[in-house]
């Protein structure tokens, strides 16, 4: 298990080559030059070379990838080429809103999710199931944006039930704020989220040894909450832990629109002015988050299912 | 276990709920929304309108326009008083005010804030130049300050740069007196002390903090920080020891009636508390200041036609809550760029005649903005010296027939021949809405557009590198003075300068070369004119409006006026608690 | 058995399908689409969407049955017109991503060893980036509207496609039938694409209906985002409008356009989920 | 006690899909006496185990319509409310299935899982529950049961597992213990265990069974009365003495006689078709067609060596550390060399896991071998290029166990058949190969006018007579059946044997047969070859294994099979 841990921590260094090396394809060699853009609309020829001097951005594509590889692996992102903070301060502040946002909403939304599966699983091939299933497909069909413009003007708005926008970093406060998005959250998950887990469900329900289980009497509740889930979460485990990484982002559109400082807003403020180190600092730190939730997983799998051995 | 999880995490959801933000009335608080992520509060990276409005609440400049009078008008802010020229119009002489005190910071001696001083100012017009901080105002001083320029080259590739070394055009005369020595005629000079990029800061404060010093303002204005979080909430108290400011008791005419003279003779700041929310998206922008939880809102030039019914008023449901509405011109224009490198439009000026005739200026005004905008006639807009009202361009107006037969002239008889053409905008829902119009507009005389949409940065690039086509795009002014838009045709400015069109004409670039190192007076005026007719003729460019700027507010907020250059204005604004109180129980 | 007519297992999961009633009420929905598409294309038989029809911002009436937008010109037509990018963005997308998926997966799967730690060492790296930030990345990058559309959406969709394919394509390596084919003297080349494709197929048809819908609805972030499609409607630009004009209360062609994709959504997840009932053998039966 | 434990009259059972009714188990009517067995035997599909799902009322998907009564202790189950019914279920009636391997839940403690059944209906706490539990694992038979009640599934062997399955049934005393072919999943020696358990147990806890299996030769080691049910009918009921000795209906003649045994070497298997036509009417079977002839060993088609294999190795590297490396091997086939003489039937025998199937891959070169050389012609077969392999595949070919899996689904009959030619490209144009093809269809007993179907639309034996027709269409000199009837019904199975013999004959072909059935192997192989553990035990005539075998392991292996009832095979001659 020791071994197989530090096999997959080191696995990272590739995976961080490659997405370096993504990043740094995208952003160094094919995107725009960011100098003139940091430097406003006056800027002259002389300034701009200068700046491009200053980033790095004169030298050889090689060491420039050589420099991107090297903050990445020295975590010294440096400084934000447009708004001149320190980044990995920028990273600090944002981690708590966005955590704050998509945490309660992931963890409710996915428990919620299960109890939906398990009700629909209960109640196979009858009207709850498909009721739950056709409103699943139906609000999954619903974009994003729709949902996000339509519960802030009516419930923020015209009930006032909500916040319309803001935050506050303290608890309870925050809730307040989370509180709407994190509802778009789970409606929007809620759909994809009961859909897999009832297959997953399915899939288990029909194993002989279930089919054991009530031959030992046991009630039909009980053989789902205690046979069929227990096997059920290592697929669940693997869908659920593995969007994790992509959390600690944060919601990009729910931020943007309920203007809460998180990462997601980061992110999408350095992408819409270039801002090359803010990027890769994110990407970076999104791939080694993906490493490890997927190791954890793997870990996980080993309390769920006593027959995964880690080698 | 689960359920019971989930009805606890609901049970605090509501709870918290209940407990949002309460209204305050013991204290003046103004709400401000700001919809850009703030930078920071450097002086030296004010380039944004956005960053620049935060920085003027802390910091302070020698001038600054005064907050009634219009046509603009540069009063003395940190000086003594307007400064003495020379009569070669290359010396300037500052006396600045005594007893003006920094903020108080840890980086000074017990804390204590000190004296502004001379050396400040000289401190702090190096750091535009320091070449080791890239300052996105440099092109101001731009070899504008004698020896200035040498400084900065010298200390290029310096390990350090020096800033003990004695600059000619920066000398202190004593300690509250200090003389700029230009190195050629800069009228527009003056202009650049009431900008953000040249407020004073303190060399203790900037190297106590160094990089992180953007995060730490300490000025001498109006507010001090109290929370910044740069991309959620910017909070200000009332600087405690603000010198003795108080409120102009001179405006327009109107200022009287409209009751902006209220507060004459009051210290300046009016209110205890500025609270400035980021609130990036316009839904949420619109929601808040509907609910009244944003006193002032600016509405994007592009889209304010949520706020207005028909023509100039506001919408009934807003007025009924004492919201208020200011539309006032502002110093911009609005244009589409043609490439002038582009051969199909370099030489052929009946290619680009017909292309303005065939736009609908009128139509796209009730469009876009309401029946409000001016339309422009050429590139300057009214309110600076050089536009001549009396100037009917021949080539705005729609007219298809006129269009076309100039098209044909111009070798492309109904767009024949003629490739597809692109046009570049940024991505902003509206950009794209006139951009449909213009392709909508061309195609009526068989010219075909397609239209690219591009995010800034791109579009920076595209003007820079010269391979966009044609581009739709505003400029709006730095300082109040033609010569800010003529640069825009001049020759030498061409990309990556600011003339992004690549405009080249001998003659023009002549007279603009003289008229930009003139004092202002009717033979510079005169000049300018020559310059506007000039610009109108040609067609460098379709030229779009002259935008409104229009801002509503709420009844309790008190000496609103619309500024171009707001970065001071808040100190002047007042909040009416009692009106509040009254006017909130309708929301 | 010896009476009926041969059927293919394609023909049988086909006729299984069109048994289902919401599946095959899904098809057509699906074709209607389709063939406004086409017509749209075309340019014919269609309401004009191009000109002002009327005052801007009428509210639906008998004559607009969505109201008019900014320009007065026919939301309704607009919705409709919507149809081809839509359907464009979702077949282009599907025909960059699927192929590219498909056939990386396979040979990852298939030749295992070190092409597969290279395969999945790319796909692990492709995968730890979060979508949407290539997704903005790439859009940003290639610029211009509907073409880096289809890029950007395609060049992000194949991946977990090509880790499905790669699954199944090692599991029916082991397969027997295929152990035959070696037996009888069979090539990679024959095994890998006369005898194991053939037999995930039914994961590649499953997969472009679910990334159909998937990029139709991200066609509507990435006009969000201001990185969408120019110069025609589409139901992005459409739902994006809407962010200024909700707040003054004209809804319609936030409507208009949120049902309109949500019908053809909704149309592909339910044929998504009959085609995986009735193609996925391991489903067979229940 | 007059009164049967479980009286089951006129049972009926409809299952409902959405396009039609079918009916699974048809008008059933049996006993089960107190303390007795009663075995259901039939093939696959003919309503067993729906019989014994309905009486426990498991049956789930698809939705299932069941008339008639059970009757169990006097009361009809089919009528009790859902909670009654819970109660009955492992507590008065237990059942084992016939996978131990899926039957297990794999995420939980075999001892939970059978302290689960205590808690339920005992209302033990949890302790006692698990004290219990050791008890009843050592009552069955797992050694360690303080230990192995900790161990989950997995960590068990199959018949382990099998055990924990009976404990777990037994755990309450149950009135009537039902065993869905409780032992067709383990190997032969395992079986063997199993059943003496089983039958131990029932003494002691004075239990009614209802077994069910496939096995005639267990069905007589264990039951006391048999009920023979084929295509959803019971068609016959009687002791089981009386089943074996005079049977009435044809098909229970057909399913005694068709069974390979040990005692006589008949020339060729009879089946189930030879006692009765399609429509169930009984026909007359003559005396030449159940001669038993002695084989003559030796003679055949002279004595020159087709394949030598000297020494062969095949191991498969374990994984590991932190760079992948090998960090051990698993050896599948461990050294073993042997001769076969061309036009001769080798067979291999062993049970799971020993190696054979790797040792039939290796001589075929699906799998490569880790050392030592495979002599084919002449010819090191290890040693050929790809081309000159290709070549070779002409001559060698495999039938697999599974005929499922082993033809592509996606492919008419007609693409399978005519595909090894395309591969090698032989036997001239498209009509050509078709015309090939529909003769060899011929030849194994299918019709030439099916090879535009799909495998799916045939039956298991059809579909192993398709794989059959798909190994000669290369004429090959050379086969390996890889337990090619193992999934096969006896009376199915006994008509592909019967096929392979023909064949054989027909294309002189020569055959390794690798199965674990001793039966079938004597039947048809000249020589037969024990594995053990990778490593070839013993190898010999077919006849001297069987009647003087010299290892231990061989003898073992032989004791296990159950003898059932030895065939009258008189009677069966009408």
């Amino acid at each position: 298990m020791t071994t197989y841990i530090i096999r997959r921590l080191l696995y990272m260094i590739p995976v961080i080559f490659g997405v370096s090396f993504i990043i740094f394809v995208l952003f160094n060699v094919v995107a725009g030059d960011p100098a003139p853009l940091l430097l406003g609309k006056h800027a002259t020829v002389q300034q701009i070379h200068d700046l491009r001097e200053q980033l790095g951005l004169n030298k050889p594509l090689f060491a420039q990838y050589m420099d991107v590889v090297k903050s990445a692996f020295t975590f010294d992102f440096g400084r934000s080429w447009a708004t001149r903070q320190d980044i990995i301060e920028m990273i600090r502040q944002g981690a708590w809103p966005s955590l704050t946002l998509t945490i309660p909403a992931f963890m409710i939304s996915t428990i919620l999710s299960i109890l939906l599966a398990l009700v629909v699983a209960f109640y196979r091939g009858k009207g709850i199931d498909l009721t739950i299933r056709f409103l699943c497909i139906a609000g999954q069909s619903i974009s994003s944006v729709a949902y996000i413009l339509f519960f802030q003007y009516f419930f923020a708005y015209k009930l006032g039930w909500f916040e319309i926008s803001g935050y506050e970093p303290e608890f309870p406060v925050f809730l307040s704020y989370v509180a709407l998005p994190g509802i778009i959250w789970i409606v929007l998950s809620l759909g994809p989220d009961v859909r897999f887990f009832r297959t997953v469900i399915l899939d288990e329900i029909y194993q002989d040894y279930v089919r054991t289980a009530r031959a030992k009497g046991l009630g039909e509740i009980t053989v789902l909450l205690k046979h069929v889930l227990r096997n059920a979460m290592i697929p669940i485990i693997t869908y659920v832990v593995i969007q994790i990484p992509f959390l600690i982002l944060g919601a990009l559109l729910l931020e943007s629109f309920f203007s809460i400082p998180g990462l997601g807003g980061i992110t999408l403020n350095a992408l819409n002015s270039s801002d090359f180190p803010v990027i890769k600092a994110m990407a970076v730190l999104s791939s080694i988050a993906y490493i490890l939730f997927s190791l954890l997983t793997d870990v996980l799998y080993t309390l769920a299912d006593p027959r995964v051995k880690l080698k | 276990m689960s359920m019971r999880f989930i009805g606890l995490v609901f049970a605090f959801m509501i709870a918290a709920v209940g407990c949002s933000r309460e209204q305050n009335f013991d204290e003046k608080v103004l709400n401000l929304i700001t919809p850009q992520k703030i930078k920071g509060f450097d002086p030296i990276y004010a380039a944004d309108l956005y960053a620049s409005n935060e920085i003027g609440k802390v910091y302070e400049g020698l001038l600054e326009f005064h907050y009634l009078k219009r046509p603009y008008e540069l009063t003395p802010n940190l000086a003594e008083s307007m400064p003495e020229v020379s009569a070669d119009g290359l010396t300037y002489t500052f006396k600045v005010k005594k007893g003006v005190l920094f903020q108080d910071s840890k980086a000074f001696p017990n804390g204590k804030g000190r004296e502004l001083k001379a050396d400040d100012f000289i401190y702090s017009i190096r750091r535009m130049a320091d070449p080791k901080l890239q300052s996105t105002g440099w092109w101001l001083l731009d070899g504008k300050i004698a020896g200035l320029n040498e400084w900065r080259d010298k200390n290029a590739n310096a390990e350090k740069v020096n800033y003990d070394e004695a600059v000619e055009g920066l000398k202190k005369v004593d300690d509250y007196t200090f003389q700029f020595k230009l190195a050629k005629p800069f009228p527009q000079f003056l202009y650049a002390l009431a900008m953000p990029f040249t407020f004073a800061v303190a060399k203790e404060v900037v190297e106590h903090h160094g990089q992180e010093f953007q995060n730490y303002p300490v000025g001498t204005g109006p507010f001090k920080l109290d929370y910044f979080d740069n991309s959620n909430r910017i909070v200000y108290h009332r600087n405690p020891t603000f010198r003795e400011k108080l409120y102009p008791s001179e405006g327009e005419a109107t200022d009287e009636a409209a009751g902006l003279l209220a507060d004459a003779g009051k210290k300046l700041p009016l209110v205890d508390k500025v609270i400035v929310n980021i609130v990036v998206e316009s839904q949420p922008q619109w929601l808040n200041f509907q609910k009244g939880s944003a006193d002032l809102l600016g509405v994007p030039k592009d889209n304010f036609d949520q706020a207005i019914v028909a023509g100039k008023n506001l919408h009934p449901d807003m007025a009924k809550k004492g919201i208020r509405l200011s539309m006032v011109n502002s110093l911009d224009t609005t244009y589409v760029a043609f490439n002038h490198t582009d051969p199909l439009f370099k030489d052929n000026i009946k290619l680009r005649q017909a292309m303005s005739l065939a736009y609908d200026h009128v139509e796209s005004n009730k469009l876009f903005y309401n029946n409000t905008a001016t339309i422009a006639q050429s590139i300057i807009p009214p309110g600076i010296s050089g536009h001549k009202k009396e100037y009917k361009s021949p080539y705005i107006g729609r007219n298809l027939e006129m269009a076309k037969k100039l098209l044909k002239e111009a070798g492309y008889p109904e767009g024949k021949g003629l490739p597809e053409l692109q046009y570049e905008t940024v991505g902003s829902t509206v950009s794209r809405q006139q951009g449909e119009f213009f392709a909508k507009n061309m195609a009526d005389i068989g010219i075909k557009i397609r239209i690219s949409t591009n995010t800034w940065p791109e579009l920076v690039k595209k003007t820079n590198t010269k391979t966009a086509q044609m581009f739709g795009i505003a400029w709006g002014a730095d300082y109040p003075d033609a010569e800010n838009f003529f640069g825009l045709l001049y020759g030498p400015n061409e990309s990556p300068g600011s003339n992004s069109s690549n405009y080249k004409n001998a003659t023009f670039d002549k007279i603009f070369a003289q008229a930009s190192i003139m004092q202002d007076g009717p033979e510079r005026t005169a000049l300018y004119e020559q310059l506007y007719e000039m610009a109108g003729n040609e067609v460098p460019w379709i030229y779009g409006m002259h935008r409104t700027s229009v801002t509503v507010y709420q009844g309790w907020v008190k000496n609103y006026k619309y500024i171009e250059f707001n970065h001071t204005q808040v100190q002047y604004l007042n909040a009416d608690l009692e009106a509040k109180k009254e006017l909130l129980k309708k929301f | 058995m010896s009476a009926q007519d041969t059927k293919s297992l394609w023909a049988d999961a086909f006729s299984r399908l069109v048994r289902d009633r919401w599946a095959l009420i899904s098809l057509v929905i699906v074709l209607v689409y389709a063939g406004i598409a086409v017509l749209a294309t075309i340019g014919w038989g269609l309401p004009d969407w191009k000109t002002s029809q009327a005052s801007e911002y009428l509210a639906p009436n008998g004559q607009f049955w969505l109201g008019t937008d900014l320009f007065g010109r026919d939301v309704f037509a607009k919705v409709i017109h919507g149809t081809k990018i839509a359907m464009s963005v979702g077949l282009v997308t599907s025909l960059i991503a699927i192929p590219i998926g498909v056939f990386i997966g396979a040979i990852a799967g298939y030749f295992g060893g070190w092409i597969d730690d290279i395969i999945s060492w790319f796909i692990t790296t492709f995968s730890s980036i979060p979508n949407i930030m290539l997704l903005i990345s790439i859009t940003l990058i290639m610029g211009k509207g509907l073409v880096s559309v289809y890029l950007a959406l395609g060049i992000t969709g194949w991946v977990g496609l090509a880790r499905l394919i790669r699954g199944e394509v090692m599991k029916h390596k082991e397969r027997e039938y295929v152990h035959a084919a070696s037996a009888i003297g069979g090539g990679h080349f024959r095994k890998l694409f006369i005898h194991i494709l053939p037999n995930v197929t039914h994961l590649v048809i499953i997969n472009t209906s679910l990334q159909f819908q998937t990029a139709i609805k991200s066609e509507v972030i990435l006009s969000y985002l201001g990185l969408g499609v120019q110069g025609e409607p589409s139901w992005g630009t459409m739902i994006d409008d809407a962010r200024q004009e909700l707040a003054r209360g004209v809804w319609w062609q936030l409507a208009g356009a949120t049902f309109a994709m949500f019908l053809v959504v909704l149309a592909f997840n339910i044929l998504g989920d009959a085609l995986r009932d009735s193609l996925d053998p391991k489903l067979k039966g229940k | 006690m007059d009164r049967p434990l479980l009286s089951i009259k006129n049972l009926t059972v409809d299952f409902i899909t959405p396009d039609a009714s079918m009916r699974a188990v048809d008008n059933m009517s049996f006993d089960v006496p107190m303390g007795k067995t009663v075995g259901i035997v039939g093939e696959s599909g003919s309503g067993k185990s729906v019989t014994s799902l309905a009486i426990m009322r498991l049956l789930q998907q698809p939705p299932a319509h069941i008339s008639g009564e059970i009757l169990f202790d006097g009361v009809d189950l089919l009528k009790l409310p859902d909670d009654q019914m819970r109660k009955i279920r492992g507590d008065k009636i237990a059942m084992i299935f016939q996978e131990p391997m899926t039957s297990l839940n794999p995420v939980f403690k075999t001892g939970a899982q059978v302290a689960e059944t205590l808690m339920l209906h005992r209302g033990m706490d949890k302790k006692t529950a698990w004290e219990k539990a050791i008890d009843l694992f050592n009552e069955v038979g797992i050694p360690n049961p303080t230990q192995k009640v900790h161990a989950y599934p997995h960590e068990m062997s199959g018949g382990q597992k099998q055990r924990v399955m009976i404990a777990m049934a037994i755990a309450c005393d149950p009135k009537l213990l039902i065993c869905d072919e409780p032992t067709t999943a383990l190997d032969v020696t395992i079986q063997k265990q199993v059943l003496e358990l089983l039958r131990g147990l029932q003494e002691k806890h004075k239990m009614s069974m209802l077994f069910i299996t496939h096995d005639l030769g267990v069905i007589a080691d264990v039951a006391d009365d048999v009920v023979v049910m084929y295509r959803s009918k019971m068609v016959e009921k009687d002791k089981t003495r009386a089943i074996f000795e005079s049977s009435k209906h044809p098909y229970t003649k057909g399913l005694i006689a068709c069974r390979p045994d040990m005692g006589a070497n008949p020339r060729r298997l009879l089946t189930v078709s030879d006692f009765m036509d399609e429509a169930g009417n009984g026909l007359k079977v003559t005396r030449d067609r159940v001669q038993v002839f002695e084989k003559d060993y030796e003679a055949k088609n002279g004595n020159d060596i087709l394949l030598e294999v000297k020494d062969i190795h095949t191991h498969f590297p374990i994984k590991g550390g932190l760079f992948g490396r090998k960090i051990g091997e698993v050896k599948a086939v461990d050294g073993v060399s042997f001769q076969l003489k061309r036009g001769k039937t080798l067979g291999l025998v062993g049970e799971s896991g020993c190696g054979k199937t790797t040792l039939g891959r290796t001589i075929l070169r699906l799998v490569e071998p880790t050392s030592g050389s495979i002599i084919y012609d002449g010819k090191d077969v290890t040693k050929m290029g790809q081309e000159e392999m290709r070549l070779l595949r002409r001559k060698m070919q495999i039938i697999f166990q599974d005929p499922y899996s082993s033809l592509n689904p996606r492919m008419t009959v007609g693409e399978i058949l005519t595909e090894p030619l395309v591969v090698h490209n032989l036997g001239g144009g498209k009509k050509e190969r078709l015309d090939a093809a529909k003769s060899l269809m011929e030849k194994v007993g299918m019709k030439a006018n099916q090879l535009n179907r799909y495998p799916h639309e045939f039956s298991g034996g059809q579909r192993q007579r398709i794989c059959i027709a798909r190994a000669l269409m290369l004429r090959p000199e050379f086969v390996i059946c890889d337990e090619s009837v193992s999934a096969l019904d006896v009376s199915i199975q006994a008509q592909v044997l019967n096929l392979l013999l023909d064949l054989q004959q027909e294309f002189k072909l020569t055959y390794i047969f690798i199965s674990h059935d001793l039966g079938v192997v004597n039947f048809i192989a000249d020589e037969v070859g024990v594995m053990n553990k990778g490593v070839l035990v013993e190898m010999d005539r077919a006849d001297r294994i069987y009647r003087q075998p010299k290892e231990d392991y061989t003898k073992a292996l032989l004791g296990a099979i159950p003898k059932g009832l030895p065939k009258n095979i008189e009677a069966f001659i009408s």
